[in-house]
């Protein structure tokens, strides 16, 4: 037992966190929010050279293999920038992919996620993040929560089809392009069944340089750079979530889809449906997206159509991993959020002062600020014991206690700053709204809780 | 001891009722943090004062209806269990007015206050400075003697309401060089779109401008805008803080009917019981709220003044907001993070709550030292 | 509305604590917690002079016809003097039997109820309060919570039976004492259903001088003179909790039954049961006491038996009606022992010193103590509100908010006092105790929650 | 970073399985806090000991297996997991032992070490005073020098174990006029039943005598009984406060088995919905302890120091025991009030929690200075 993070690992933190700090990530965010992903782009390219993609991504695709702990350190850094986009959800669309062991589809997509050349966004419930700017949608029934009829709980719908070459060019110089292999892979053993044990014990590789520079023939990112692509009809027998009608009380039923979306790095290759095509860089219009409480997400629901895939053990199995580690990254963002927010509020309440004194002499501030500290310190290695067994009950616990931490921290930063915190200009806000939009991201704390009860009596 | 409403009470409320029923717009009007929506709560206002609804516990002359404390808060109570819409007045109705009707002049009262009613003209308050938060005694910004009047100049900050109202009222240091940093300030009306004033709206963390900062460039005021004596102004804000004000800041009908609105909305989701603590503690507590009114209430209306008991009823209610607006936002899942719904906007208001009208530190401060008699520390 | 105690009620609440001031309740909560009830009685008979009991009891049984706002002032001041004994179990008794409207019953026992001749204990769960030293046992399966199934929810059980002229003799100088009255009396108007409003909204009668003197030939109060009681066999049908086993995960079937005790009061006339009697003083060897975490406190199961009444609405409403009052002046209780450790703590941590100043002026006390404060306060006015509509919502929402605010109180005062207050020698001790127990007392917060919501969506 | 195990680690996991399965009495002991069940955890202290369980850290020569933190750890968590009884030695074990194994002589440790190892003498801590809670440097019983040794004269409180333990250790004033309260305090052993001695047993909340007071009354230590320098006391007794005594204070294993017997308890009782959250929470926070305390012993093994993280620490397992005892009180119902199970016993010692070894509010005060640099305030 060593439960500590390695030199090398440290290095990958220290350098993402040198390399976020350069790059001014309020600034990011703010275009982000206003809907120019420019920057966001650009930056969404450094983080994939600096290999944080790849750690999702098996070796054959152009990765480095799911390396969770490497992920979790990733996050965490990605969080205490408060960096925009759907990270998460490129990840954990990486993981379905190459568990649904279709080498035809996963070498089309995976190199182009690893490389940060193509963006992901994936959903297991009724909104997917970002999906203006993402370049591959995809969407599958929560295969935990779903609840049974139709769609099947892990029924899978794809669009474009799987042997459509559509996908973004590999870059040339890929050693690790395979030929497609459709039986069983031998890198399929390394993640049987979920939950799995990590399979790697020793050091990881360094994670700089990347090796997936941008795909050469990639078209600039940018926001106002995408071509219209089709988008098949709605059938009519496919209920809509209507944006404005209130909720049904009960979980309403996924309408689980694997579509594409306008995309920079997709070409309009047509597809079987012969809708009208949306505008490029506005959702459909019969799917406004809902902006969240953190200015940098909108959520969009799901577009009609999609490709359907069979109802198959696998699909389940991929998609509950897919889960597992959109979770794991989403605790570890938390983490990252609250760490961020934690810092900032001792800085600030040691200059600010009232009474004549600096209001961090306060014992009232003294101890919010402690308890803040014990909940992100104490949930820290629940994320990375988390990462080295990844079963679903850890992963649910670390969700938690990350969210639940970083939420606290947001309540007391919030509290300390006064009306200054409370303001969308200043800064710090990017952070406190972030904490609480991932709280109920990829599983809210009532469903991690009852994931948690539900593991059954074991020894930890 | 008891809580029963006489028969003309209880007329009052069915005729408050009947008007709501009748007016209250079907459909939620626009944020009030934005200029549609201020707009069209602007025109509420006008509607209410059309019916002398606005202003119930005004004398009629200025446009109420001479209500007493009992009647105004059985009208709170129909006002927001009717769903009707947030006051954009708020800010006069229950800062500027009383302190008018205690300090101001007659002629101030007959300027001032119908307009104020009608909505015609919408106060903002200007307390706060960037250096003086929590420790508000501690304000920089001057009010230097000119002929006639007085010239302002400093800035002011988390003016709320300022990003589209018309005046607005606050504390200045009209003499700088006394002991006490309460003394020498002095309490004056002033029009935002006076020569010198520049306000520039603040985002809060929607991005809605709910507040403004103000920049004021020796802005003149006349006398005749002057409330009490120069120099008496801290005395003068404080001196109506613990009245029926601190009483009408929040008023329980708002809770009642939020809890409600959560009860429903817990009940639409198919009850869950693992939410039902959270659910029912929101209903006891307003209902505690509302009683915890009532008493206070039925003690001014004996005759006792109200005093530290406001800091009590402030940490209630703020936390009670929020907690009711957190336990929303988790019966929504997954939706509960859009910003586009009301429960969002009444989360992101609620989270102000612990914030202004003094912090809940500074209040459970206070608590500690007025009610419980603890020694002063360094806090 | 005038939401205010008037000078009377105030007058009442001031000569209570005076009394109970002189009495030295802690040495009485000691003694009454060594099984020794001798003080505790002879503070029973001042409490009952003080007019107390006879707030719960109508006029033709010698009290002052129900009081709920009186109830509430006078326990909250016995919740400030943690006076022990069966005070709200005896109240709901005698609420319980003025709405059996079965006159020979409640002309038996009520009369000694008021005047504190008689102690009664009472429960609508599986334990009694302090049954060792009551005169009259009652039990009812709880008109809300029992689960259906036998025994059915308001079947009574009724020892002796009703026409046994085996009660104290009623004083004979009582102006109240009626002729049996078998069908509606006319005091019946006064409760038609559950809720009820306040019928009175005067001011009522001052409380003191209290209008029943002890029956003069009740033999004196005292553990050592309890003679014998016939108690019948346990029928081998009935099941009896086994204290020692754990117990079931739904809520076993509550064996309600009405027995009489071995009883200072109640000669030991035959019944037609004909087993051995118990040893006078101490229950049944089958049935042990559970000690409570509150030393003044000890907790009977059932003993078999009893006398059972048919099921009847009038039984069920007499029911709800008695719980709804169990549960107020267990509420108001639980205030007071709030209020009493609230200024206890106040008093402590102005004199206490630490690193050279009284710990009353760290930032971090003053906010504990803030925040008990407001949730007293809070609690207060729910608690009169509920007196005046005794609704089963306002009730239950007196419960919560007033056995919540008290047990947060009892944790902050231990907290604050430190290893003192952890001893059973401080007083204190006697006050944080039972701020625990009557938490659970009468309805717990779950059960009390669940009410408050199934009120239905109704105008406060 | 791992959390595997090593073969041989694993190994000696299975053979404390083994033992344990063998050994753990199948009915609980009588409380510890009675002379009954006093008497029958000594009885267990020396059945551990028979076979090298009592102290698995300590050096083979004085009754230990050499195990590092690793095996400890492990150990910890079978021997908790199988439902053995608390550990009546271990005051001695983990507050003293430490001392002596850094600032002990040989000889001490030769005589003391193997009677602790074995229960045959309980040690009983004695560190407070009436007047020195929260700030223990201001001690004021007294060591005066005499001939071969100190007369120790005052009073101590809060005294765990000493109601029935055998000899005791703690810090007094052997030096009174050093101008800084923690200068001049010596380090002492001495026997509870040596004359000047009285035992005052003191009742917890519970009533049974948890702790006690000791009125010392010229009471003879001979040198051999001192630890470490005479007036180096303070630091001594602080050396040791930030190795690895601080993680074993309360070990992992005890919270998990603890969370899973509340687990079991909501199991039994239908899995309630509305109690999820608590159950869920201490199962987490049980997990979160766990591997904090692995984080904690891998940095330990590689030799960075441990320190202010143990107020973390304290705070953190104080507030989990309490909420964990707290939720299994509400899940027994009326039953919840019982002073006669199992969880009313631990939910008593739980409450103890935030107070002893340093207030949460100290610790706080720590975390925040220490850890977070905040500026020091007047408390």
């Amino acid at each position: 037992m060593r439960f500590l993070l390695d030199v090398e690992q440290r290095a990958f933190a220290a350098s993402l966190d040198a390399m976020l700090t350069a790059a001014d990530t309020p600034s990011v965010v703010r275009d982000w929010s206003r809907g120019d992903h420019t920057s966001g782009r650009a930056l969404w390219s450094r983080i994939a050279e600096a290999g944080v993609f790849s750690l999702a991504v098996e070796e054959k695709y152009g990765g480095m293999g799911l390396r969770p702990v490497e992920l979790t350190v990733a996050f965490i850094e990605l969080g205490r920038h408060a960096v925009p986009g759907p990270l998460v959800e490129t990840v954990a669309a990486a993981v379905l992919l190459d568990g649904l062991d279709e080498a035809c589809r996963a070498e089309r997509l995976l190199p182009a996620l690893a490389s940060g050349a193509s963006v992901a966004t994936f959903t297991t419930g009724r909104y997917a993040l970002d999906a203006d700017m993402a370049d591959v949608l995809l969407a599958v029934a929560d295969p935990c929560t779903a609840v049974p009829g139709p769609p099947p709980a892990a029924t899978l719908y794809v669009t474009p089809p799987p042997d459509h070459p559509e996908g973004p060019p590999t870059p040339a110089d890929r050693p690790s392009r395979l030929p497609h292999t459709t039986a069983d892979p031998p890198t399929r053993a390394r993640h049987p069944a979920a939950p799995v044990p990590h399979p790697a014990t020793s050091a990881p590789q360094p994670p700089a340089p990347a090796p997936h520079p941008p795909a050469p023939n990639s078209p600039p990112p940018g926001p106002n750079s995408h071509p219209p692509a089709p988008v098949p009809p709605p059938p009519a027998s496919t209920p809509q979530p209507s944006p404005s009608a209130p909720q049904p009380p009960t979980p309403a039923p996924h309408p689980p889809a694997l579509v594409p979306h306008p995309s920079a790095s997709t070409p309009p290759t047509p597809t079987s449906a012969s809708a009208p095509a949306p505008t490029p860089t506005s959702p459909s219009p019969t799917n406004p997206p809902h902006p969240s409480l953190d200015p940098a997400r909108r959520l969009f629901p799901l577009p009609p159509g999609g490709d359907p895939l069979p109802t198959s053990p696998q699909v389940s199995e991929a998609a509950a991993r897919a889960l597992l580690l959109a979770r794991l990254a989403t605790a570890a963002q938390a983490l990252g959020v609250g760490v961020a927010l934690l810092d900032k509020t001792v800085a600030y309440v040691k200059q600010r002062t009232q009474f004549g004194v600096p209001i961090g002499s306060f014992q009232a501030v003294k101890h919010r600020l402690a308890d803040a500290k014990i909940a992100l310190e104490f949930a820290r290695p629940l994320l990375f014991g988390t990462a080295l067994t990844l079963s679903p009950g850890d992963v649910a616990a670390a969700k938690v206690a990350a969210c639940e931490a970083a939420y606290r921290t947001a309540r007391t930063a919030l509290q300390l700053h006064g009306a200054i915190g409370y303001t969308a200009e200043y800064d710090l806000s990017l952070w406190l709204t972030k904490a609480r939009a991932l709280r109920t991201a990829w599983g809210g704390p009532r469903t991690c809780r009852a994931l948690v009860l539900s593991g059954g009596g074991r020894r930890w | 001891m008891d809580l029963a409403f006489t028969q003309e009470e209880e007329a009052f409320r069915a005729e408050a009722r009947a008007w709501l029923a009748a007016h209250v717009p079907g459909a939620a009007l626009p944020s009030l943090e934005t200029a549609e929506g201020f707009a069209a709560h602007r025109a509420w206002e006008a509607e209410l004062a059309a019916d002398r609804w606005s202003v119930v516990n005004w004398p009629v002359e200025y446009g109420g209806r001479g209500a007493d404390l009992v009647r105004w808060l059985l009208f709170e109570e129909e006002y927001w269990s009717a769903g009707a819409p947030g006051r954009v007045g708020q800010n006069g109705i229950s800062l500027l007015a009383p302190t008018l009707f205690d300090h101001g002049t007659e002629e101030q009262r007959a300027r001032v206050l119908p307009s104020m009613a009608t909505g015609e003209v919408v106060w903002a308050q200007a307390w706060s400075e960037p250096e003086a938060g929590s420790d508000l005694a501690s304000l920089r910004s001057r009010a230097r003697r000119t002929d006639g009047g007085w010239l302002l100049s400093g800035q002011k900050t988390w003016s709320s309401r300022a990003a589209f109202a018309d005046r607005a009222f606050g504390l200045f240091r009209s003499e700088p060089d006394l002991p006490k940093p309460h003394q020498g300030l002095t309490y004056l009306m002033f029009d935002l779109r006076a020569p010198g004033v520049t306000v520039r709206p603040i985002g809060r963390l929607d991005g809605k401008p709910a507040f403004a900062e103000l920049f004021l460039d020796e802005v003149f005021v006349p006398d005749e805008d002057v409330i009490g004596e120069p120099g008496q102004g801290w005395r003068i804000a404080m001196s109506t803080a613990g009245n029926e004000r601190g009483l009408m800041l929040r008023s329980p009908g708002r809770f009642l009917a939020a809890a409600e609105a959560l009860r429903t909305l817990w009940t639409d989701r198919g009850s869950p019981r693992h939410e039902e603590d959270r659910v029912a503690d929101a209903l006891i507590g307003a209902r505690a709220y509302q009683l915890f009114t009532h008493a206070a209430a039925s003690r001014f209306l004996e005759g006792d003044p109200l005093g530290a008991e406001s800091s009590l009823n402030k940490v209630f209610w703020s936390e009670l907001d929020l907690a009711l607006h957190e336990t929303a936002l988790d019966l929504l899942g997954e939706e509960g993070e859009f910003a586009d719904t009301p429960w969002s906007e009444g989360y992101v208001f609620s989270l102000a709550g612990p914030i202004y009208a003094g912090t809940n530190e500074i209040q459970r401060d206070i608590i500690a030292e007025r009610l419980l008699g603890l020694p002063k520390g360094r806090r």
